[in-house]
Protein backbone atom coordinates (compact mmCIF):
# COMPACT_ATOMS: atom_id res chain seq x y z
CA UNK A 1 0.00 0.00 0.00
CA UNK A 2 0.73 3.58 -1.10
CA UNK A 3 0.70 5.70 2.31
CA UNK A 4 -1.23 8.47 0.97
CA UNK A 5 -4.24 5.44 1.21
CA UNK A 6 -3.66 6.28 5.09
CA UNK A 7 -5.82 9.64 4.24
CA UNK A 8 -8.74 7.85 3.68
CA UNK A 9 -8.14 4.49 6.07
CA UNK A 10 -9.86 4.68 8.92
CA UNK A 11 -10.67 1.77 11.57
CA UNK A 12 -13.74 -0.42 10.19
CA UNK A 13 -15.39 -0.95 13.78
CA UNK A 14 -14.59 2.35 15.18
CA UNK A 15 -13.76 4.73 12.27
CA UNK A 16 -11.72 6.18 14.11
CA UNK A 17 -8.14 7.26 12.88
CA UNK A 18 -5.45 4.68 12.33
CA UNK A 19 -1.20 4.89 12.87
CA UNK A 20 0.89 3.25 10.46
CA UNK A 21 3.62 1.00 11.92
CA UNK A 22 5.93 0.05 8.90
CA UNK A 23 8.14 -3.45 8.88
CA UNK A 24 8.84 -3.19 5.62
CA UNK A 25 9.09 -1.03 2.23
CA UNK A 26 9.31 -1.64 -1.08
CA UNK A 27 10.44 2.00 -1.64
CA UNK A 28 9.94 5.91 -0.31
CA UNK A 29 6.41 5.11 -1.03
CA UNK A 30 5.07 1.47 -0.78
CA UNK A 31 4.72 0.06 2.50
CA UNK A 32 4.66 -4.11 2.03
CA UNK A 33 4.63 -5.17 5.79
CA UNK A 34 3.26 -3.27 9.10
CA UNK A 35 0.44 -3.01 11.26
CA UNK A 36 -2.07 -0.12 11.23
CA UNK A 37 -3.12 0.31 14.95
CA UNK A 38 -7.00 1.88 15.89
CA UNK A 39 -5.96 5.29 17.79
CA UNK A 40 -9.37 4.59 19.78
CA UNK A 41 -9.79 1.07 20.30
CA UNK A 42 -6.02 -0.34 20.47
CA UNK A 43 -7.09 -2.86 17.85
CA UNK A 44 -4.13 -3.62 15.59
CA UNK A 45 -4.43 -4.51 11.98
CA UNK A 46 -1.66 -6.38 9.69
CA UNK A 47 -0.69 -5.79 6.51
CA UNK A 48 0.92 -8.53 4.56
CA UNK A 49 2.26 -8.65 1.16
CA UNK A 50 1.30 -4.37 0.89
CA UNK A 51 -2.45 -5.05 1.61
CA UNK A 52 -4.10 -4.07 4.67
CA UNK A 53 -6.32 -6.37 6.06
CA UNK A 54 -9.26 -4.67 7.78
CA UNK A 55 -11.62 -7.05 8.23
CA UNK A 56 -13.42 -6.72 11.59
CA UNK A 57 -11.33 -8.82 13.87
CA UNK A 58 -13.99 -11.66 14.10
CA UNK A 59 -13.81 -12.56 10.45
CA UNK A 60 -9.77 -12.07 10.04
CA UNK A 61 -9.76 -14.60 12.20
CA UNK A 62 -12.06 -16.96 10.80
CA UNK A 63 -10.22 -19.21 9.00
CA UNK A 64 -6.17 -20.58 9.75
CA UNK A 65 -4.02 -18.35 7.31
CA UNK B 1 -18.74 -21.35 4.39
CA UNK B 2 -17.73 -17.43 4.61
CA UNK B 3 -17.38 -14.89 2.02
CA UNK B 4 -13.21 -15.65 2.80
CA UNK B 5 -13.75 -19.48 2.42
CA UNK B 6 -15.92 -19.14 -0.72
CA UNK B 7 -14.08 -16.46 -2.76
CA UNK B 8 -10.25 -17.48 -1.87
CA UNK B 9 -11.32 -20.66 -3.81
CA UNK B 10 -12.37 -18.62 -6.50
CA UNK B 11 -9.25 -16.83 -7.07
CA UNK B 12 -7.28 -19.80 -6.78
CA UNK B 13 -9.13 -21.52 -9.32
CA UNK B 14 -8.42 -18.49 -11.47
CA UNK B 15 -12.44 -17.48 -11.72
CA UNK B 16 -11.24 -14.16 -11.09
CA UNK B 17 -9.97 -13.39 -14.18
CA UNK B 18 -13.09 -15.27 -15.99
CA UNK B 19 -15.45 -12.98 -14.09
CA UNK B 20 -13.57 -10.10 -15.62
CA UNK B 21 -14.05 -11.17 -19.07
CA UNK B 22 -18.21 -12.00 -18.64
CA UNK B 23 -18.64 -8.69 -16.84
CA UNK B 24 -16.56 -6.69 -18.77
CA UNK B 25 -19.56 -7.12 -21.70
CA UNK B 26 -21.60 -4.92 -19.24
CA UNK B 27 -19.74 -3.06 -16.70
CA UNK B 28 -17.61 -1.27 -19.37
CA UNK B 29 -20.87 0.76 -20.12
CA UNK B 30 -21.79 1.34 -16.59
CA UNK B 31 -18.16 2.77 -15.97
CA UNK B 32 -17.89 4.61 -19.35
CA UNK B 33 -21.58 6.96 -17.38
CA UNK B 34 -19.24 7.29 -14.18
CA UNK B 35 -18.75 11.32 -14.22
CA UNK B 36 -15.21 10.78 -12.98
CA UNK B 37 -13.13 13.65 -12.50
CA UNK B 38 -9.54 14.04 -12.92
CA UNK B 39 -7.75 13.49 -9.23
CA UNK B 40 -11.16 11.87 -7.74
CA UNK B 41 -11.11 8.90 -5.10
CA UNK B 42 -12.83 5.44 -5.90
CA UNK B 43 -13.46 2.56 -4.01
CA UNK B 44 -14.20 -0.55 -5.96
CA UNK B 45 -16.64 -3.11 -3.53
CA UNK B 46 -15.86 -6.98 -4.28
CA UNK B 47 -13.33 -5.88 -6.60
CA UNK B 48 -12.57 -9.30 -7.71
CA UNK B 49 -9.70 -9.04 -10.48
CA UNK B 50 -9.75 -5.19 -9.96
CA UNK B 51 -10.15 -4.51 -13.57
CA UNK B 52 -13.22 -1.49 -12.72
CA UNK B 53 -10.12 0.46 -10.92
CA UNK B 54 -7.72 -0.04 -13.62
CA UNK B 55 -10.26 0.95 -16.10
CA UNK B 56 -11.43 4.00 -14.61
CA UNK B 57 -7.44 4.86 -13.99
CA UNK B 58 -7.04 4.81 -17.73
CA UNK B 59 -10.26 6.09 -19.12
CA UNK B 60 -11.03 8.96 -16.67
CA UNK B 61 -7.63 10.14 -14.86
CA UNK B 62 -9.28 8.94 -11.47
CA UNK B 63 -6.41 9.71 -8.60
CA UNK B 64 -6.71 7.11 -6.85
CA UNK B 65 -8.90 3.96 -6.97
CA UNK B 66 -8.92 1.32 -3.99
CA UNK B 67 -10.12 -2.21 -4.26
CA UNK B 68 -12.15 -3.74 -1.08
CA UNK B 69 -12.56 -7.77 -1.09
CA UNK B 70 -13.39 -10.26 1.55
CA UNK B 71 -11.32 -12.67 0.11
CA UNK B 72 -7.49 -12.20 0.56
CA UNK B 73 -6.94 -13.82 -2.48
CA UNK B 74 -8.57 -12.16 -4.89
CA UNK B 75 -6.76 -8.69 -3.18
CA UNK B 76 -3.59 -10.97 -3.82
CA UNK B 77 -4.18 -11.36 -7.32
CA UNK B 78 -6.00 -8.06 -8.12
CA UNK B 79 -2.76 -6.36 -6.95
CA UNK B 80 -0.08 -8.66 -9.29
CA UNK B 81 -2.65 -7.65 -12.29
CA UNK B 82 -1.71 -3.80 -12.22
CA UNK B 83 1.59 -2.05 -11.66
CA UNK B 84 -0.22 1.15 -10.79
CA UNK B 85 0.95 2.73 -7.83
CA UNK B 86 -3.05 4.47 -7.62
CA UNK B 87 -4.35 1.97 -7.55
CA UNK B 88 -4.87 0.00 -4.25
CA UNK B 89 -6.24 -2.94 -2.45
CA UNK B 90 -7.28 -3.53 1.01
CA UNK B 91 -9.27 -6.89 2.61
CA UNK B 92 -12.54 -5.72 4.56
CA UNK B 93 -16.30 -6.43 4.48
CA UNK B 94 -19.03 -4.72 3.12
CA UNK B 95 -20.87 -4.74 6.78
CA UNK B 96 -18.37 -2.15 8.36
CA UNK B 97 -15.71 -0.22 5.69
CA UNK B 98 -12.72 0.71 6.87
CA UNK B 99 -13.11 3.75 4.88
CA UNK B 100 -13.58 7.59 6.21
CA UNK B 101 -16.54 9.72 6.25
CA UNK B 102 -16.98 11.61 3.28
CA UNK B 103 -13.51 10.61 1.97
CA UNK B 104 -14.41 8.59 -1.27
CA UNK B 105 -15.80 10.85 -4.73
CA UNK B 106 -17.35 7.62 -6.25
CA UNK B 107 -18.43 3.94 -5.28
CA UNK B 108 -18.75 1.31 -7.63
CA UNK B 109 -19.64 -2.61 -7.38
CA UNK B 110 -20.10 -5.30 -9.92
CA UNK B 111 -21.84 -8.42 -8.99
CA UNK B 112 -20.93 -8.30 -5.27
CA UNK B 113 -23.42 -6.29 -3.47
CA UNK B 114 -25.79 -8.80 -3.23
CA UNK B 115 -23.39 -11.05 -0.68
CA UNK B 116 -23.35 -8.41 1.81
CA UNK B 117 -24.57 -9.85 4.67
CA UNK B 118 -26.72 -7.09 5.43
CA UNK B 119 -27.48 -4.98 1.96
CA UNK B 120 -29.03 -2.11 3.87
CA UNK B 121 -26.23 -1.49 5.92
CA UNK B 122 -23.59 -1.68 3.97
CA UNK B 123 -26.07 0.89 1.89
CA UNK B 124 -25.93 3.16 4.71
CA UNK B 125 -21.75 2.63 5.46
CA UNK B 126 -21.45 3.81 1.30
CA UNK B 127 -24.00 6.77 2.06
CA UNK B 128 -21.43 7.61 5.15
CA UNK B 129 -17.84 7.48 2.84
CA UNK B 130 -19.64 9.39 0.15
CA UNK B 131 -18.71 12.77 0.08
CA UNK B 132 -21.75 15.13 -0.71
CA UNK B 133 -22.63 14.68 -4.60
CA UNK B 134 -20.77 11.18 -4.98
CA UNK B 135 -22.45 8.80 -6.63
CA UNK B 136 -22.70 4.88 -6.18
CA UNK B 137 -22.78 2.92 -8.92
CA UNK B 138 -24.29 -0.46 -8.25
CA UNK B 139 -24.34 -3.07 -10.75
CA UNK B 140 -26.00 -6.68 -10.69
CA UNK B 141 -26.55 -9.21 -12.87
CA UNK B 142 -28.53 -11.25 -10.02
CA UNK B 143 -31.70 -9.82 -9.21
CA UNK B 144 -35.51 -10.56 -8.90
CA UNK B 145 -36.76 -9.80 -12.76
CA UNK B 146 -33.88 -11.97 -14.15
CA UNK B 147 -35.41 -15.05 -13.56
CA UNK B 148 -32.10 -17.16 -15.38
CA UNK B 149 -30.19 -15.50 -12.06
CA UNK B 150 -32.61 -17.49 -9.72
CA UNK B 151 -30.81 -20.79 -9.85
CA UNK B 152 -27.83 -19.11 -8.92
CA UNK B 153 -27.43 -19.47 -4.69
CA UNK B 154 -27.30 -23.23 -4.92
CA UNK B 155 -23.92 -23.19 -6.45
CA UNK B 156 -22.72 -20.65 -3.90
CA UNK B 157 -22.38 -20.96 -0.14
CA UNK B 158 -23.07 -17.17 0.79
CA UNK B 159 -26.30 -16.38 1.11
CA UNK B 160 -27.18 -13.99 -1.53
CA UNK B 161 -29.78 -11.13 -1.43
CA UNK B 162 -32.33 -10.94 -4.76
CA UNK B 163 -33.80 -7.58 -5.36
CA UNK B 164 -36.03 -6.51 -7.42
CA UNK B 165 -35.83 -2.74 -9.22
CA UNK B 166 -37.90 -1.66 -7.46
CA UNK B 167 -36.35 -2.88 -3.87
CA UNK B 168 -33.48 -1.40 -5.09
CA UNK B 169 -34.47 1.90 -5.21
CA UNK B 170 -36.53 1.93 -2.67
CA UNK B 171 -33.92 0.54 -0.24
CA UNK B 172 -31.14 3.42 -1.88
CA UNK B 173 -33.46 5.81 -0.50
CA UNK B 174 -34.32 4.16 2.78
CA UNK B 175 -30.33 4.71 3.44
CA UNK B 176 -30.41 8.23 2.18
CA UNK B 177 -29.26 8.38 -0.95
CA UNK B 178 -31.20 10.35 -3.82
CA UNK B 179 -32.10 7.48 -7.35
CA UNK B 180 -30.11 8.98 -9.69
CA UNK B 181 -30.74 6.45 -12.66
CA UNK B 182 -31.74 2.52 -13.08
CA UNK B 183 -31.28 0.81 -16.36
CA UNK B 184 -30.78 -2.52 -17.68
CA UNK B 185 -27.71 -2.65 -19.19
CA UNK B 186 -27.80 -5.52 -22.16
CA UNK B 187 -24.85 -7.86 -22.85
CA UNK B 188 -24.41 -7.66 -26.60
CA UNK B 189 -20.97 -8.92 -26.55
CA UNK B 190 -21.71 -12.83 -25.63
CA UNK B 191 -21.73 -15.18 -28.53
CA UNK B 192 -25.11 -16.29 -29.04
CA UNK B 193 -25.12 -19.64 -31.06
CA UNK B 194 -27.57 -20.26 -33.53
CA UNK B 195 -30.90 -22.01 -32.26
CA UNK B 196 -30.12 -25.55 -33.87
CA UNK B 197 -27.00 -25.85 -31.20
CA UNK B 198 -29.68 -25.80 -28.61
CA UNK B 199 -30.32 -27.19 -25.91
CA UNK B 200 -26.50 -26.64 -24.95
CA UNK B 201 -25.21 -27.15 -21.74
CA UNK B 202 -26.57 -24.10 -20.07
CA UNK B 203 -29.52 -23.11 -21.90
CA UNK B 204 -32.64 -25.27 -23.31
CA UNK B 205 -33.90 -22.71 -25.62
CA UNK B 206 -31.62 -19.92 -27.88
CA UNK B 207 -34.74 -17.45 -26.32
CA UNK B 208 -33.95 -18.18 -23.53
CA UNK B 209 -30.44 -17.18 -23.59
CA UNK B 210 -31.61 -14.05 -25.55
CA UNK B 211 -33.65 -12.60 -23.00
CA UNK B 212 -30.87 -13.56 -20.42
CA UNK B 213 -28.29 -11.24 -22.19
CA UNK B 214 -30.00 -9.01 -24.37
CA UNK B 215 -32.40 -8.13 -22.59
CA UNK B 216 -32.16 -8.52 -18.62
CA UNK B 217 -28.30 -7.98 -19.01
CA UNK B 218 -26.91 -6.19 -16.20
CA UNK B 219 -29.09 -3.56 -13.48
CA UNK B 220 -27.30 -0.46 -12.97
CA UNK B 221 -29.03 1.43 -9.51
CA UNK B 222 -27.17 4.72 -9.29
CA UNK B 223 -27.41 6.69 -6.16
CA UNK B 224 -26.23 10.21 -5.78
CA UNK B 225 -25.02 10.97 -1.48
CA UNK B 226 -26.90 14.29 -0.44
CA UNK C 1 -35.62 35.68 -35.03
CA UNK C 2 -37.31 35.00 -31.62
CA UNK C 3 -37.67 31.50 -30.12
CA UNK C 4 -41.81 31.97 -31.06
CA UNK C 5 -41.29 32.61 -34.46
CA UNK C 6 -38.29 29.73 -35.23
CA UNK C 7 -40.44 27.35 -33.70
CA UNK C 8 -43.92 28.33 -34.56
CA UNK C 9 -42.82 27.77 -38.32
CA UNK C 10 -41.44 24.66 -37.50
CA UNK C 11 -44.71 23.08 -35.61
CA UNK C 12 -46.62 24.91 -38.59
CA UNK C 13 -44.42 22.72 -41.03
CA UNK C 14 -44.88 19.11 -39.39
CA UNK C 15 -41.57 19.27 -38.26
CA UNK C 16 -42.54 18.56 -34.89
CA UNK C 17 -43.51 15.19 -35.56
CA UNK C 18 -40.92 14.83 -37.34
CA UNK C 19 -37.88 15.17 -34.65
CA UNK C 20 -40.38 13.35 -31.98
CA UNK C 21 -39.54 10.01 -34.77
CA UNK C 22 -35.66 10.73 -34.95
CA UNK C 23 -35.17 11.89 -31.60
CA UNK C 24 -37.13 8.77 -30.04
CA UNK C 25 -34.44 6.40 -31.22
CA UNK C 26 -31.86 7.58 -28.77
CA UNK C 27 -34.53 9.51 -26.05
CA UNK C 28 -36.24 6.25 -25.48
CA UNK C 29 -32.86 4.69 -23.74
CA UNK C 30 -32.44 8.07 -21.89
CA UNK C 31 -36.40 8.42 -20.53
CA UNK C 32 -35.86 4.08 -19.81
CA UNK C 33 -33.37 5.34 -16.77
CA UNK C 34 -35.31 7.89 -15.15
CA UNK C 35 -36.19 6.98 -11.89
CA UNK C 36 -39.60 7.91 -11.87
CA UNK C 37 -41.80 7.30 -9.39
CA UNK C 38 -46.07 6.59 -9.35
CA UNK C 39 -47.45 9.94 -8.88
CA UNK C 40 -44.18 12.18 -9.56
CA UNK C 41 -44.43 15.38 -10.79
CA UNK C 42 -42.45 15.65 -14.18
CA UNK C 43 -41.47 18.79 -16.13
CA UNK C 44 -40.17 18.38 -19.79
CA UNK C 45 -38.33 21.61 -20.99
CA UNK C 46 -38.60 22.48 -25.05
CA UNK C 47 -41.20 19.45 -25.80
CA UNK C 48 -42.16 19.84 -29.19
CA UNK C 49 -44.60 17.56 -30.11
CA UNK C 50 -44.53 16.10 -26.48
CA UNK C 51 -43.70 12.46 -27.10
CA UNK C 52 -41.72 12.47 -23.97
CA UNK C 53 -44.17 13.51 -21.34
CA UNK C 54 -46.95 10.54 -23.04
CA UNK C 55 -43.79 8.01 -22.84
CA UNK C 56 -43.04 8.50 -19.62
CA UNK C 57 -46.97 8.86 -18.17
CA UNK C 58 -47.62 5.16 -19.96
CA UNK C 59 -43.96 3.60 -18.87
CA UNK C 60 -44.03 4.88 -15.14
CA UNK C 61 -47.52 6.02 -13.86
CA UNK C 62 -45.57 9.45 -14.01
CA UNK C 63 -48.67 11.62 -11.76
CA UNK C 64 -48.36 14.66 -14.32
CA UNK C 65 -46.31 15.52 -16.74
CA UNK C 66 -46.22 19.28 -17.86
CA UNK C 67 -44.86 20.19 -21.37
CA UNK C 68 -43.18 23.49 -21.41
CA UNK C 69 -42.44 25.42 -24.54
CA UNK C 70 -41.62 28.75 -25.87
CA UNK C 71 -43.61 28.03 -29.49
CA UNK C 72 -47.33 28.42 -29.05
CA UNK C 73 -47.82 26.62 -31.98
CA UNK C 74 -45.70 23.37 -30.24
CA UNK C 75 -47.77 23.66 -27.45
CA UNK C 76 -50.88 23.41 -29.55
CA UNK C 77 -50.44 20.96 -31.61
CA UNK C 78 -48.88 18.53 -28.52
CA UNK C 79 -51.24 19.19 -26.92
CA UNK C 80 -53.79 18.00 -29.43
CA UNK C 81 -51.58 14.80 -29.69
CA UNK C 82 -52.75 13.31 -26.56
CA UNK C 83 -55.83 12.78 -24.61
CA UNK C 84 -54.69 12.27 -20.83
CA UNK C 85 -55.72 15.37 -18.92
CA UNK C 86 -52.75 14.93 -16.48
CA UNK C 87 -50.41 15.55 -19.53
CA UNK C 88 -50.64 19.20 -20.00
CA UNK C 89 -48.85 22.34 -21.73
CA UNK C 90 -47.19 25.75 -20.79
CA UNK C 91 -46.22 28.31 -22.89
CA UNK C 92 -42.93 29.47 -20.98
CA UNK C 93 -39.20 30.76 -21.55
CA UNK C 94 -36.10 28.35 -19.91
CA UNK C 95 -34.85 32.14 -18.80
CA UNK C 96 -37.23 32.35 -16.61
CA UNK C 97 -39.56 29.15 -15.68
CA UNK C 98 -43.15 29.34 -13.83
CA UNK C 99 -42.91 26.25 -11.35
CA UNK C 100 -42.15 27.08 -8.14
CA UNK C 101 -39.41 26.21 -5.99
CA UNK C 102 -39.14 22.84 -5.02
CA UNK C 103 -42.35 21.59 -6.98
CA UNK C 104 -40.64 19.16 -9.54
CA UNK C 105 -39.67 15.44 -9.02
CA UNK C 106 -37.65 15.87 -12.22
CA UNK C 107 -36.70 17.44 -15.46
CA UNK C 108 -36.45 16.00 -19.02
CA UNK C 109 -35.10 18.04 -22.25
CA UNK C 110 -34.03 16.62 -25.63
CA UNK C 111 -32.21 19.00 -28.04
CA UNK C 112 -33.23 21.93 -26.49
CA UNK C 113 -31.13 23.25 -23.64
CA UNK C 114 -28.99 24.90 -26.29
CA UNK C 115 -31.36 27.10 -26.74
CA UNK C 116 -31.81 28.51 -24.11
CA UNK C 117 -30.71 32.19 -24.22
CA UNK C 118 -28.40 32.23 -21.21
CA UNK C 119 -27.59 28.14 -20.38
CA UNK C 120 -26.10 28.98 -16.88
CA UNK C 121 -29.32 30.53 -16.11
CA UNK C 122 -31.62 27.98 -17.00
CA UNK C 123 -29.75 25.61 -15.20
CA UNK C 124 -30.06 27.48 -11.77
CA UNK C 125 -34.23 27.77 -12.70
CA UNK C 126 -33.89 24.35 -13.22
CA UNK C 127 -32.18 23.26 -9.93
CA UNK C 128 -34.55 26.49 -8.44
CA UNK C 129 -37.62 24.20 -9.36
CA UNK C 130 -36.37 20.81 -8.63
CA UNK C 131 -37.16 19.10 -5.43
CA UNK C 132 -34.10 17.45 -3.36
CA UNK C 133 -32.85 14.55 -4.82
CA UNK C 134 -34.13 15.31 -8.11
CA UNK C 135 -33.19 15.11 -11.25
CA UNK C 136 -32.23 16.70 -14.74
CA UNK C 137 -32.08 14.21 -17.37
CA UNK C 138 -30.07 17.10 -20.30
CA UNK C 139 -29.83 15.23 -24.04
CA UNK C 140 -28.65 17.07 -26.83
CA UNK C 141 -27.23 16.40 -29.90
CA UNK C 142 -25.76 19.36 -30.57
CA UNK C 143 -22.26 19.38 -28.80
CA UNK C 144 -18.30 20.40 -28.98
CA UNK C 145 -17.32 16.50 -29.99
CA UNK C 146 -19.62 15.56 -32.59
CA UNK C 147 -17.90 17.67 -35.15
CA UNK C 148 -21.11 16.58 -37.67
CA UNK C 149 -23.57 18.88 -35.67
CA UNK C 150 -21.30 22.37 -35.92
CA UNK C 151 -22.58 23.42 -39.14
CA UNK C 152 -26.64 23.65 -37.46
CA UNK C 153 -26.19 26.84 -36.57
CA UNK C 154 -26.26 27.95 -39.87
CA UNK C 155 -29.74 27.18 -40.92
CA UNK C 156 -31.24 28.21 -37.53
CA UNK C 157 -31.92 31.85 -36.33
CA UNK C 158 -32.13 31.63 -32.59
CA UNK C 159 -28.31 31.21 -30.87
CA UNK C 160 -27.36 27.89 -29.88
CA UNK C 161 -25.12 27.17 -27.21
CA UNK C 162 -22.19 24.43 -28.27
CA UNK C 163 -20.62 23.30 -24.96
CA UNK C 164 -18.39 19.66 -24.40
CA UNK C 165 -19.08 16.71 -22.22
CA UNK C 166 -16.69 18.94 -20.07
CA UNK C 167 -18.63 22.12 -19.85
CA UNK C 168 -21.93 20.88 -19.49
CA UNK C 169 -20.22 19.24 -16.21
CA UNK C 170 -18.75 22.01 -15.18
CA UNK C 171 -21.77 24.20 -15.57
CA UNK C 172 -23.99 21.65 -13.65
CA UNK C 173 -21.98 22.03 -10.50
CA UNK C 174 -22.01 25.35 -10.97
CA UNK C 175 -25.79 25.58 -11.07
CA UNK C 176 -25.44 23.96 -7.95
CA UNK C 177 -25.96 20.12 -9.19
CA UNK C 178 -24.64 17.14 -8.58
CA UNK C 179 -23.44 15.60 -11.65
CA UNK C 180 -24.49 11.69 -11.55
CA UNK C 181 -24.11 10.38 -15.16
CA UNK C 182 -22.73 11.46 -18.40
CA UNK C 183 -23.27 9.02 -21.29
CA UNK C 184 -23.24 9.15 -25.19
CA UNK C 185 -26.23 7.20 -26.31
CA UNK C 186 -26.13 5.62 -29.82
CA UNK C 187 -28.62 5.67 -32.24
CA UNK C 188 -29.19 2.20 -33.52
CA UNK C 189 -32.16 2.61 -35.05
CA UNK C 190 -31.42 4.91 -37.82
CA UNK C 191 -31.14 3.23 -41.24
CA UNK C 192 -27.55 3.66 -42.44
CA UNK C 193 -27.01 2.94 -46.39
CA UNK C 194 -24.90 0.65 -47.91
CA UNK C 195 -21.33 2.19 -48.86
CA UNK C 196 -22.22 2.26 -52.63
CA UNK C 197 -25.17 4.43 -51.54
CA UNK C 198 -22.40 7.29 -50.85
CA UNK C 199 -22.10 10.31 -50.76
CA UNK C 200 -25.97 11.06 -50.34
CA UNK C 201 -27.76 14.46 -49.98
CA UNK C 202 -26.32 14.71 -46.50
CA UNK C 203 -23.48 12.25 -45.57
CA UNK C 204 -19.91 12.35 -47.84
CA UNK C 205 -19.21 9.01 -47.16
CA UNK C 206 -21.05 6.34 -44.87
CA UNK C 207 -18.01 6.21 -42.21
CA UNK C 208 -19.15 10.11 -41.26
CA UNK C 209 -22.59 9.05 -41.35
CA UNK C 210 -21.82 5.93 -38.50
CA UNK C 211 -19.67 7.90 -36.74
CA UNK C 212 -22.39 10.42 -36.34
CA UNK C 213 -25.44 8.04 -35.31
CA UNK C 214 -24.00 4.87 -33.63
CA UNK C 215 -21.21 6.67 -31.87
CA UNK C 216 -22.16 10.06 -30.57
CA UNK C 217 -25.45 9.78 -30.97
CA UNK C 218 -26.89 11.63 -28.17
CA UNK C 219 -25.05 12.93 -25.07
CA UNK C 220 -26.91 12.79 -22.12
CA UNK C 221 -26.22 14.55 -18.95
CA UNK C 222 -27.48 13.71 -15.36
CA UNK C 223 -27.74 16.39 -12.27
CA UNK C 224 -29.31 16.14 -9.45
CA UNK C 225 -30.94 18.81 -6.76
CA UNK C 226 -28.86 18.80 -3.15
CA UNK D 1 -54.99 23.30 -18.53
CA UNK D 2 -56.15 20.86 -15.64
CA UNK D 3 -56.54 22.94 -12.22
CA UNK D 4 -54.49 20.77 -10.34
CA UNK D 5 -51.84 22.57 -12.78
CA UNK D 6 -52.10 25.69 -10.14
CA UNK D 7 -50.45 23.64 -7.22
CA UNK D 8 -46.99 23.95 -9.48
CA UNK D 9 -47.43 27.25 -11.32
CA UNK D 10 -46.18 30.64 -9.96
CA UNK D 11 -45.60 34.03 -11.71
CA UNK D 12 -42.18 33.66 -14.28
CA UNK D 13 -40.93 37.24 -12.94
CA UNK D 14 -41.31 37.32 -9.52
CA UNK D 15 -42.02 33.51 -8.60
CA UNK D 16 -45.05 34.38 -6.79
CA UNK D 17 -48.40 32.83 -6.53
CA UNK D 18 -51.03 33.19 -9.11
CA UNK D 19 -54.47 33.17 -9.02
CA UNK D 20 -57.24 31.94 -11.72
CA UNK D 21 -60.17 33.56 -13.82
CA UNK D 22 -61.75 31.25 -15.47
CA UNK D 23 -64.07 32.60 -18.59
CA UNK D 24 -64.30 28.88 -19.66
CA UNK D 25 -64.39 25.31 -19.07
CA UNK D 26 -64.65 21.63 -21.25
CA UNK D 27 -65.87 20.22 -17.82
CA UNK D 28 -65.69 20.07 -14.03
CA UNK D 29 -61.50 20.24 -14.27
CA UNK D 30 -60.60 21.71 -17.97
CA UNK D 31 -59.51 25.08 -18.16
CA UNK D 32 -59.97 26.19 -21.40
CA UNK D 33 -59.84 30.25 -21.16
CA UNK D 34 -59.14 32.48 -18.98
CA UNK D 35 -56.57 34.68 -17.35
CA UNK D 36 -53.75 33.72 -14.27
CA UNK D 37 -52.81 37.24 -12.45
CA UNK D 38 -50.04 37.22 -10.55
CA UNK D 39 -50.96 38.24 -6.74
CA UNK D 40 -47.70 39.84 -6.05
CA UNK D 41 -47.14 41.95 -8.82
CA UNK D 42 -50.71 41.34 -10.33
CA UNK D 43 -49.10 40.82 -14.27
CA UNK D 44 -51.62 39.06 -16.17
CA UNK D 45 -51.32 35.95 -18.24
CA UNK D 46 -53.67 34.35 -20.49
CA UNK D 47 -54.89 30.48 -21.05
CA UNK D 48 -55.70 30.19 -24.52
CA UNK D 49 -57.81 26.79 -26.12
CA UNK D 50 -56.40 25.44 -22.60
CA UNK D 51 -52.71 26.59 -22.56
CA UNK D 52 -51.60 29.07 -19.81
CA UNK D 53 -49.25 31.66 -21.78
CA UNK D 54 -46.39 32.38 -19.14
CA UNK D 55 -44.02 34.25 -21.24
CA UNK D 56 -42.37 37.06 -19.59
CA UNK D 57 -44.19 39.98 -20.54
CA UNK D 58 -41.99 41.46 -22.88
CA UNK D 59 -41.28 38.04 -24.67
CA UNK D 60 -45.21 37.07 -25.22
CA UNK D 61 -45.59 40.51 -27.53
CA UNK D 62 -42.77 40.14 -29.34
CA UNK D 63 -44.77 39.04 -32.45
CA UNK D 64 -48.18 40.42 -33.61
CA UNK D 65 -50.50 37.53 -32.40
N1 LIG E 1 -19.21 -9.30 2.44
C1 LIG E 1 -18.21 -9.08 1.56
N2 LIG E 1 -17.24 -8.18 1.84
C2 LIG E 1 -16.26 -7.93 0.94
N3 LIG E 1 -16.14 -8.54 -0.25
C3 LIG E 1 -17.08 -9.46 -0.56
C4 LIG E 1 -18.15 -9.76 0.31
N4 LIG E 1 -18.94 -10.69 -0.29
C5 LIG E 1 -18.36 -10.97 -1.49
N5 LIG E 1 -17.25 -10.22 -1.66
C6 LIG E 1 -16.36 -10.21 -2.84
O1 LIG E 1 -17.12 -9.80 -3.96
C7 LIG E 1 -16.61 -10.37 -5.14
C8 LIG E 1 -17.81 -10.89 -5.95
S1 LIG E 1 -17.34 -11.53 -7.54
C9 LIG E 1 -17.27 -10.05 -8.54
C10 LIG E 1 -15.87 -9.55 -8.74
C11 LIG E 1 -15.73 -8.34 -9.64
N6 LIG E 1 -16.43 -7.17 -9.14
C12 LIG E 1 -16.22 -8.65 -11.03
O2 LIG E 1 -17.07 -7.94 -11.56
O3 LIG E 1 -15.72 -9.62 -11.63
C13 LIG E 1 -15.66 -11.49 -4.72
O4 LIG E 1 -14.33 -11.12 -5.04
C14 LIG E 1 -15.88 -11.60 -3.22
O5 LIG E 1 -14.72 -11.95 -2.51
N1 LIG F 1 -35.84 29.64 -24.80
C1 LIG F 1 -36.78 28.71 -24.99
N2 LIG F 1 -37.80 28.58 -24.12
C2 LIG F 1 -38.74 27.62 -24.28
N3 LIG F 1 -38.75 26.74 -25.32
C3 LIG F 1 -37.75 26.82 -26.21
C4 LIG F 1 -36.73 27.79 -26.09
N4 LIG F 1 -35.88 27.62 -27.13
C5 LIG F 1 -36.34 26.60 -27.86
N5 LIG F 1 -37.48 26.10 -27.31
C6 LIG F 1 -38.28 24.98 -27.80
O1 LIG F 1 -37.47 23.81 -27.77
C7 LIG F 1 -37.88 22.91 -28.79
C8 LIG F 1 -36.63 22.39 -29.47
S1 LIG F 1 -36.94 21.14 -30.68
C9 LIG F 1 -37.01 19.64 -29.67
C10 LIG F 1 -38.41 19.22 -29.35
C11 LIG F 1 -38.56 17.91 -28.58
N6 LIG F 1 -37.94 17.97 -27.25
C12 LIG F 1 -37.95 16.75 -29.35
O2 LIG F 1 -37.11 16.04 -28.82
O3 LIG F 1 -38.36 16.54 -30.50
C13 LIG F 1 -38.80 23.67 -29.72
O4 LIG F 1 -40.11 23.17 -29.59
C14 LIG F 1 -38.68 25.12 -29.26
O5 LIG F 1 -39.87 25.86 -29.39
Amino acid sequence: MKESLMDVLCCPMDKSELELEVDDRADDEEVLAGTLVCTECGERYPIEDGIPNLLPPDMRDDVPA
Amino acid sequence: MSVREEFDAWAADGRDKGMEDRHWHTAKHALARMPVEPGDVVLDLGCGSGYAGRALKEADDAGRVYGLDGSPEMARNAREYTEDEDVGFVVGDFGSLPFATDSVDHVWSMEAFYYASDPHETLREVRRVLKPGGSFYCAVNYYEENVHSHGWQDSISVEMTRWSHDEYREAFRDAGLYVAEQDSIPDRDIEIPDADAFPTENWETREEMVERYREYGTLLTVGVAP
